[in-house]
């Protein structure tokens, strides 16, 4: 009881510090200013123009801060990778659910199946013309796969394409990288030609909608795998506690 | 318009976020939590920030739910009972 | 191995030799730094006492099994210690200080019965020293600019008055733990009694002497001793400084007596001893007196002598005999008559009874002191002077007059050779400095004009100049043979006559028959009801070790205190990663 | 009254107070939720008060999201989209993070059967 | 070579690693001995070349981002692919004596852990930055995380708590740096830096000092860094000892001179850098796990540095540099060693140390061990009579009376375990050590004495880098996007 008050009392001083805190950092935060007169992003967007990139966030994230994205695939990467090591394990077997053919649900998963991949698929290769792009993209098709494997728990992903998708993937966006320093002498420069006037139709852009497409393959193939490694947790075989 | 909307979002996210962080059961914090995504979404909508807006839809209220709801079976006690 | 050894000690002494007392090398080390050898007299002394006492001790090793590395790092202990006296600036002397440590530290750590207390005990205090060295010579930095001692030397008297102090309070300590003074001696006699048989004798004779060296650099070198007069005055006919250290001194050399008088074991006995002798060095060294420095400095020498023979000594009793306590030794004299009587010359000298070089420095040390009038410290030098008779009678009555122990020290037979020759040297080299005193002047007076101190006029090779009289050596030398000759006559006539029994039972006509397990000897119990006497009794119940026991103790609760911040929940990490966040905003905004 | 509301210093007011509440709610979990999801979520709570912030501070009326269609080919009266890209690759590396979380926590509890931070104390002296 | 290089190299060989472990295991391990010997190389040459060198991503700098390398980052590069090519080594043996499950796996972090380690230090842009603590962030939960026993995974939990932890702090920085400024890219800011509101630069400063200082293990954040090394494997220790902390100190103490923080807050940093060194000297006492002990150790050295680096004096600093390095060599030979030994016991109490026979691993061990001491002639003394001569001329005697009062418990607990490893009493197993472990061991070895018997080998660069440091102008012209 004693004990409970005082856990409880701490509860309560810890949560008035933090609002004492965010409250007096809020007084702070409204001297910031909002209105400056020169920021990157207004440099970037009279700079857009050239990339001929309909959408100015995403020639910032595969162009103007694109190394950044190299960052972002490479943490997902790893991130994947960290799950497989928790999740996959040779000791780990899987039990066989009793799945209750359901012709509906069967039907349906794969026929909305198509439907989100293709709009995946859109996502990504429209992402230098609205919003959306390689990682928007990849995660829906993703999702489809998620929906996959709750229809049918038995599913299994082939890992290999997966890998390729995702080791290939990855090792062409770098290739883009080092190739374009061999072109234009600038790693991950927009080598390839992109006329100004093409602003706004599929093909523009240079290198970007090529990027955003490798990226959304990477990101789409990772986020399968782990949405895999997820619903198969679900299956395991024994649950032993140490 | 814009202002009252963006007002009435956030009082809606910082309520369903409220309830995240107290709510005892662990699946209804996750819900909830995906509430604080959506309402994140609309924001990002009104700032016109689309590209930000569709992430989040896609992976702070779709993946990151999906995992988190995959994953709290296997990481809370009394769901380890039931099975 | 040990005839390449042999060589290689002989290597640096040549060395030594080529230069002729005027090496210099200096080598950059980094832009700041400069490792450099500069030789000055005061350096050439020890280097020549460090390197011979090691060839000394390289020859004795030659009948004891011993492996490589235990060579190779004697002799790296040997170049270390060269460093340091030959060293110009303090990073070479450090350098060499903190390499002697380890070495020596590793050496240690070879003896059979060595504990992990003891080898802590010395590592710690010798690193102290070490650190408090680092302290005062990054100090000295910090104002010369420089760590050459030569720059030192000229800016010294430049500094403000508190650095002045601090950093001759940093040295001091510094060299005084490895002299071992009362109160910073902890870890001596432990160590030195543990150590390698044969490792003790350096320990005691020439490691010590280091920091010795050390005092004579600051004192002498860096501080000089006028700059000790100007800066804390004069009292009597010494500097005020002086007469502190000579109660230090003083006061370290009367407990360390009565505390090695009642000890069992041999080696702690002679630690002890060695802890006394060091007091006088140190009782005089800062009395800024010509014969202050020349006191120490025969004293010095003698004591570095003395100890090696001794150890040397008692090092070949303990091979021969696997023991090492006096309670299991004894009537070792018709066994090992050699070996009795190179012990009994080492007696003579510690005890400074002339006619050895025992005397002459002895002689040397009051003179120092009656020639600052420090009357009272003069009186505590004899009183402690004449209190060392009583363990040295120990020495020799325990080990080898009375009757053996034990029935295997009945058949024991003289040690070997090996053991003998550098005791036979090192005896000669006592008589010689005790026949020729006046040689020692030659080798002093360098010194002393290092030191810009007056000069003690040189007379003849036997003839030791004093504040009170002059001393012929070889005269006393001369007198002490003749009768010495005439009693041993005497004795070989009287034990010709005599009938010598040999049976160590045969002492019934006490009217009791001892049984086997009776004990015969009771030298070994000598000295131990001193405690009856309270002013003894006080020295001996004291002791600094419920002190450093307490610090270790209270070091260790502390670090229980302290490790309980780190007690793994994470939880409560990350509150106080926030808490740290917003007291520093509070502090930092508002 | 609508006025108020639609004018600037208004929306930014209503953003920063909004998201810092935002922001203390989710500092609240960490101070007291024990359990790994829950912290997790908190933390999740606190990024996306940091991205409404920061987006919604980038916001002034009259600004278009910066994307032209066919028709008006200029960038400008655009709201800065590098604060977006920003954003945007901070929200998957928070995905990346949460999810190896996750996966942590779900073999820790598979060996041990708990799922509180303030528990997981074998790593101690 | 361009610099983008350091980064997209360990990128590509980490995604093709799958593919190396398909042509069999010896690929797999010889693809990153290559990659880390190429980095270690090309650093090599960077050392002979007019610095700084910039290369820059898409676009020039300040509105891309780009890889600027001056003389001060070139130090940490040195010692981190230095690092990474012992530790590559290394695991060619560690794999053959242990299990090898996922091996590849292992590949993937340690090739990132390097690359986001050397970008961290690489770029000029603070958002980057942030991206590449993420990637060294991630890698290093799962390299925590890797053994998926109880401890290491408890370990990869609570490091990634504190990694969250921290990256909030610093995108709250970052996007208040942005909100002020307009830029995201550390040349400019460093310039701008003293127009925002003072107020709210304090706040900034505030949040970057935590972020960075919590993984950088600076006093009241650090009671997760124990845990850490205890749950993780020895070599990964040794990582995390030899470059990510470093990384992290780079990153923390580059900003704090670039945005002029020096002025305000040396006081502070010196205090908490003397409390962690006190602390975790103290409580590396009582440890009677190994890896913890050397833990507290690492804590207690990272407070040196700092102590010394926030010094604000240049011979404070390059001393504390030459300590970093040599600290770095040492703690991986140590952590490297421990490695071995507890591989051959299966445990990991501190008796582990006096349990084995090897001549080799004795010495080594003990040269580490008198390094880390600061005791001549090796390399760690030169680094510590560097610093304390830089304080003696800043006449700061408190500082250096502290560092050498707690260097003495310091002393306590490693000549504890040498008189453990010199006793005789203990019974003694040989332990293997392997072909290519004598190499390692040696070169780390033989390094930490020749840096101790010729420091100008290294104090070239330090000084260099302190230079770097304090004048950062020329690093500052280059990330705007000079030298293009």
């Amino acid at each position: 009881m004693n004990l409970k008050k005082e856990f409880r009392l701490k509860h309560i001083v810890l949560s008035l510090l933090s609002s004492a805190l965010m409250l007096s950092i809020l007084g702070l935060l409204s001297h910031v200013k909002t209105n400056l007169h020169k920021t990157v992003g207004d440099i970037v967007l009279s700079l857009n123009m050239q990339t001929a990139t309909a959408n100015a966030v995403t020639s910032v994230v595969t162009f103007f801060r694109g190394i950044d994205t190299v960052g972002e695939v490479t943490v997902l990467f790893l991130a994947t990778t960290g799950i497989a090591l928790m999740l996959s394990s040779t000791q780990r077997t899987y039990k066989k659910v009793v799945h209750q053919e359901s012709f509906i649900l069967d039907i349906g998963s794969k026929m909305l199946l198509n439907v989100i991949v293709l709009f995946g698929v859109y996502v990504i290769v429209h992402g230098h013309l609205s919003p959306g792009g390689g990682f928007q993209g990849g995660v829906v098709i993703a999702t489809a796969f998620l929906l996959l494997f709750l229809a049918n728990p038995n599913m299994k992903l082939k890992h290999s394409i997966l890998t390729l998708g995702e080791s290939l993937s990855g090792a062409a966006y770098v290739l883009i990288a080092i190739i374009s320093l061999f072109k234009i002498n600038i790693l991950l420069g927009n080598f390839l030609p992109h006329p100004v006037s093409q602003i706004g139709e599929l093909v523009s852009g240079g290198i970007i909608p090529i990027i955003y497409i490798i990226v959304g393959i990477k990101v789409g193939s990772e986020m399968s795998v782990i949405v895999e490694y997820f619903v198969k947790e679900d299956y395991l075989k024994e649950v032993p506690h140490a | 318009m814009i202002g009252i909307t963006i007002l009435f979002t956030f009082l809606a996210i910082l309520s369903v976020a409220f309830y995240a962080i107290l709510s005892k059961d662990i699946t209804q914090s996750v819900i909830l939590f995906m509430g604080v995504g959506l309402g994140s979404v609309v924001l990002f909508f009104i700032f016109q920030a689309p590209d930000v807006a569709l992430t989040e839809a896609v992976i702070g209220t779709g993946l990151s739910t999906a995992v988190f709801l995959l994953g709290i079976r296997h990481t809370s006690i009394d769901k380890e009972m039931e099975s | 191995m040990n005839s390449i050894f042999l060589l290689l000690n002989l290597l640096p002494i040549l060395f030594l030799y080529q230069f002729g007392g005027d090496l210099h090398v200096s080598l950059s080390l980094t832009k700041e730094f400069t490792l450099s050898l500069s030789q000055t007299p005061l350096g050439t002394f020890f280097a020549y006492l460090s390197l011979i006492s090691f060839l000394l001790v390289t020859i004795a090793q030659k009948s004891k099994k011993t492996s490589f590395s235990y060579y190779a790092l004697q002799f790296l202990l040997s170049i270390a210690m060269l460093a340091i006296v030959l060293a110009g600036d303090f990073i070479t002397f450090f350098i060499g200080w903190e390499i002697m440590t380890w070495s020596s530290y590793f050496l240690i750590s070879k003896s059979s019965d060595i504990d992990t207390k003891s080898l802590q005990k010395y590592i710690l205090f010798s690193l102290a020293s070490a650190f408090s060295l680092i302290a005062g010579m990054v100090i000295a930095y910090s104002f010369a600019n420089s760590f050459d001692f030569n720059v030192i030397q000229n800016s010294f008297h430049t500094m403000p008055f508190n650095i002045k102090v601090a950093l001759i309070v940093l040295f001091s300590l510094s060299f005084f733990t490895k002299a071992g003074v009362i109160g910073l001696h902890y870890w001596v006699v432990d160590t030195y009694s543990k150590a390698p048989d044969l490792f003790s004798s350096i320990l005691s004779a020439v490691m010590s002497k280091m920091g010795i060296y050390g005092l004579f650099l600051v004192y002498g070198h860096l501080v000089g001793y006028a700059e000790l007069k100007d800066m804390f005055g004069v009292i009597l006919n010494g500097t005020d400084f002086g007469y502190v250290l000579g109660w230090i001194g003083v006061i370290t050399s009367i407990i360390a007596t009565f505390k090695a008088i009642t000890q069992d074991e041999v080696k702690r006995l002679l630690a002890y001893s060695s802890i006394a002798q060091l007091g006088y060095i140190i009782a005089v060294i800062g009395m800024g007196t010509s014969f202050g420095v020349a006191g120490a400095m025969y004293h010095t020498l003698i004591h570095t002598i003395i100890k090696l023979l001794l150890f040397i000594n008692v090092a070949a009793i303990v091979a021969q005999t696997g023991k090492n306590k006096f309670s299991e030794l004894g009537g070792l004299i018709y066994r090992t008559p050699v070996s009795f009587v190179m012990l009994l010359i080492g007696i003579i000298a510690l005890a400074g009874m002339p006619p050895l070089g025992g005397f002459a420095s002895k002689f040397m040390l009051y003179n120092a002191a009656i020639d600052s009038k420090f009357a009272l410290i003069l009186v505590g030098m004899l009183f402690s002077g004449a209190a060392s008779f009583l363990y040295c009678y120990k020495l020799v009555y325990g080990i080898y007059l009375g009757h053996p122990t034990s029935k295997d020290l009945e058949t024991q037979k003289e040690v070997p050779i090996s053991y003998l020759i550098p005791q036979v040297i090192l005896a000669l080299l006592l008589v010689a400095t005790g026949a020729f005193p006046g040689a020692f002047i030659k080798v002093i007076n360098p010194i002393l004009i290092e030191f810009s101190l007056n000069t003690i006029p040189y007379t003849s090779m036997g003839v030791m100049q004093s504040a009170v009289g002059n001393f012929n050596g070889l005269f006393i030398i001369s007198a002490f043979v003749v009768i010495f000759v005439f009693i041993l006559l005497l004795i070989w006539r009287i034990k010709s006559k005599a009938k010598n029994n040999l049976n160590r039972f045969d002492i019934s006509y006490c009217g009791e028959v001892p049984s086997k397990n009776t004990q015969l000897h009771y030298g070994y119990g000598f000295g131990t009801d001193l405690y009856r006497i309270k002013f003894v009794n006080a020295i001996l119940k004291r002791s600094s070790s419920p002190f450093y026991e307490a610090l270790a103790t209270q070091t260790k609760k502390t670090a229980g205190l302290l490790s309980r911040m780190y007690y793994g929940n994470i939880h409560n990490t990350m509150i106080i990663i926030l808490l740290f966040f917003s007291a520093l905003y509070f502090i930092g905004v508002n | 009254m609508l006025d108020f509301f639609n004018s600037n210093e208004t929306i930014h007011f209503i953003i920063t107070v909004g998201s810092m509440l935002l922001f203390t709610i989710g500092l609240y979990g960490i101070f007291t939720q024990k359990n790994l999801v829950k912290v997790l979520i908190s933390f999740d709570i606190m990024e996306s008060a940091l991205f409404l912030f920061f987006i919604g501070l980038h916001y002034n009326f009259g600004l278009v999201a910066p994307i032209v269609d066919g028709s008006d080919k200029t960038f400008t009266n655009m709201v800065d989209p590098v604060p977006q890209a920003m954003i945007l690759t901070t929200i998957v590396i928070g995905l990346a993070v949460l999810a190896l979380g996750l996966s942590f926590g779900i073999e820790y509890f598979r060996l041990t059967g708990i799922n509180d931070i303030s528990k997981m104390n074998e790593l101690r002296d | 070579m361009s610099l983008g290089y350091y980064f997209l190299l360990p990128v590509i060989f980490s995604f093709l690693t799958p593919y190396f472990r398909k042509l069999g295991t010896s690929a797999l391990r010889g693809s990153s001995v290559f990659l880390t010997f190429i980095l270690f190389v090309q650093t090599l040459e960077y050392t002979g070349v007019s610095l700084p060198q910039i290369s820059q991503f898409s676009v020039a700098p300040p509105i891309g981002i780009a890889f600027v390398l001056d003389n001060f980052s070139l130090l940490f590069l040195l010692i981190f692919t230095f690092s990474g090519f012992m530790v590559s080594l290394y695991m060619l043996w560690y794999f053959k004596a242990n299990d090898n499950t996922n091996e590849t796996r292992f590949y993937v972090f340690f090739n990132m852990l390097l690359a986001g380690s050397i970008g961290m230090i690489l770029s000029c842009d603070i958002f980057n930055v942030y991206i590449f603590f993420e990637i060294t962030g991630i890698s290093s939960y799962a390299l925590a995380a890797y053994n998926k026993d109880k401890l290491g995974l408890e370990a990869g939990i609570k490091y990634l708590i504190i990694g969250s932890i921290a990256s909030i702090f610093i995108v709250f920085a970052i996007m208040l740096i942005y909100l002020q400024i307009g830029t995201v890219n550390i040349g400019l800011i460093a310039q701008r830096y003293s127009e925002i509101d003072p107020k709210i630069a304090v706040l900034i400063a505030l949040m970057l000092f935590i972020g960075f200082g919590t993984k950088a293990e600076l006093f009241p954040m650090n009671f997760w860094a124990p845990d850490i090394y205890q749950g993780s494997s020895s070599h990964v220790n040794g990582l995390f000892s030899a470059i990510v902390a470093k990384s992290y100190l780079f990153v923390f103490f580059h900003l704090f001179y670039l945005f002029g923080l020096n002025t305000k807050y040396t006081l502070l940093i010196m205090s908490l850098g003397a409390i962690t060194f006190l602390v975790s000297e103290f409580t590396a006492l009582n440890q009677k796990d190994i890896k913890r002990l050397f833990a507290y150790s690492t804590l207690g050295q990272l407070g040196i540095l700092f102590m010394a680096l926030a010094s604000n004096s240049s011979d404070t600093i390059s001393g504390a540099l030459f300590h970093l390095a040599s600290h770095s060599i040492s703690k991986l030979l140590i952590f490297l060693v421990l490695g071995i030994l507890i591989s051959k016991f299966k445990s990991t109490k501190i008796t582990i140390v006096g349990d084995f026979k090897s001549l080799f691993l004795s010495i080594v061990l003990i040269i580490g061990f008198l390094s880390i001491l600061g005791i001549p002639p090796f390399s760690g003394f030169i680094g510590k009579i560097l610093i304390l001569k830089g304080f003696a001329l800043s006449h700061n005697y408190i500082a250096i009376a502290f560092i050498l009062l707690v260097s003495i418990v310091e002393a306590v607990y490693f000549f504890r375990l040498i008189a453990l490893m010199l006793d005789k009493k203990r019974t003694k197993t040989s332990v293997p050590v392997g072909f290519v472990n004598y190499i390692v061991l040696s070169v780390l070895a033989i390094l930490i004495v020749l840096f101790g018997v010729y420091p100008s080998l290294l104090t070239h660069y330090t000084d260099l880098a302190t230079n770097a440091l304090l004048q950062p102008h020329s690093y500052l012209q280059f990330a705007l996007g000079v030298g293009l």
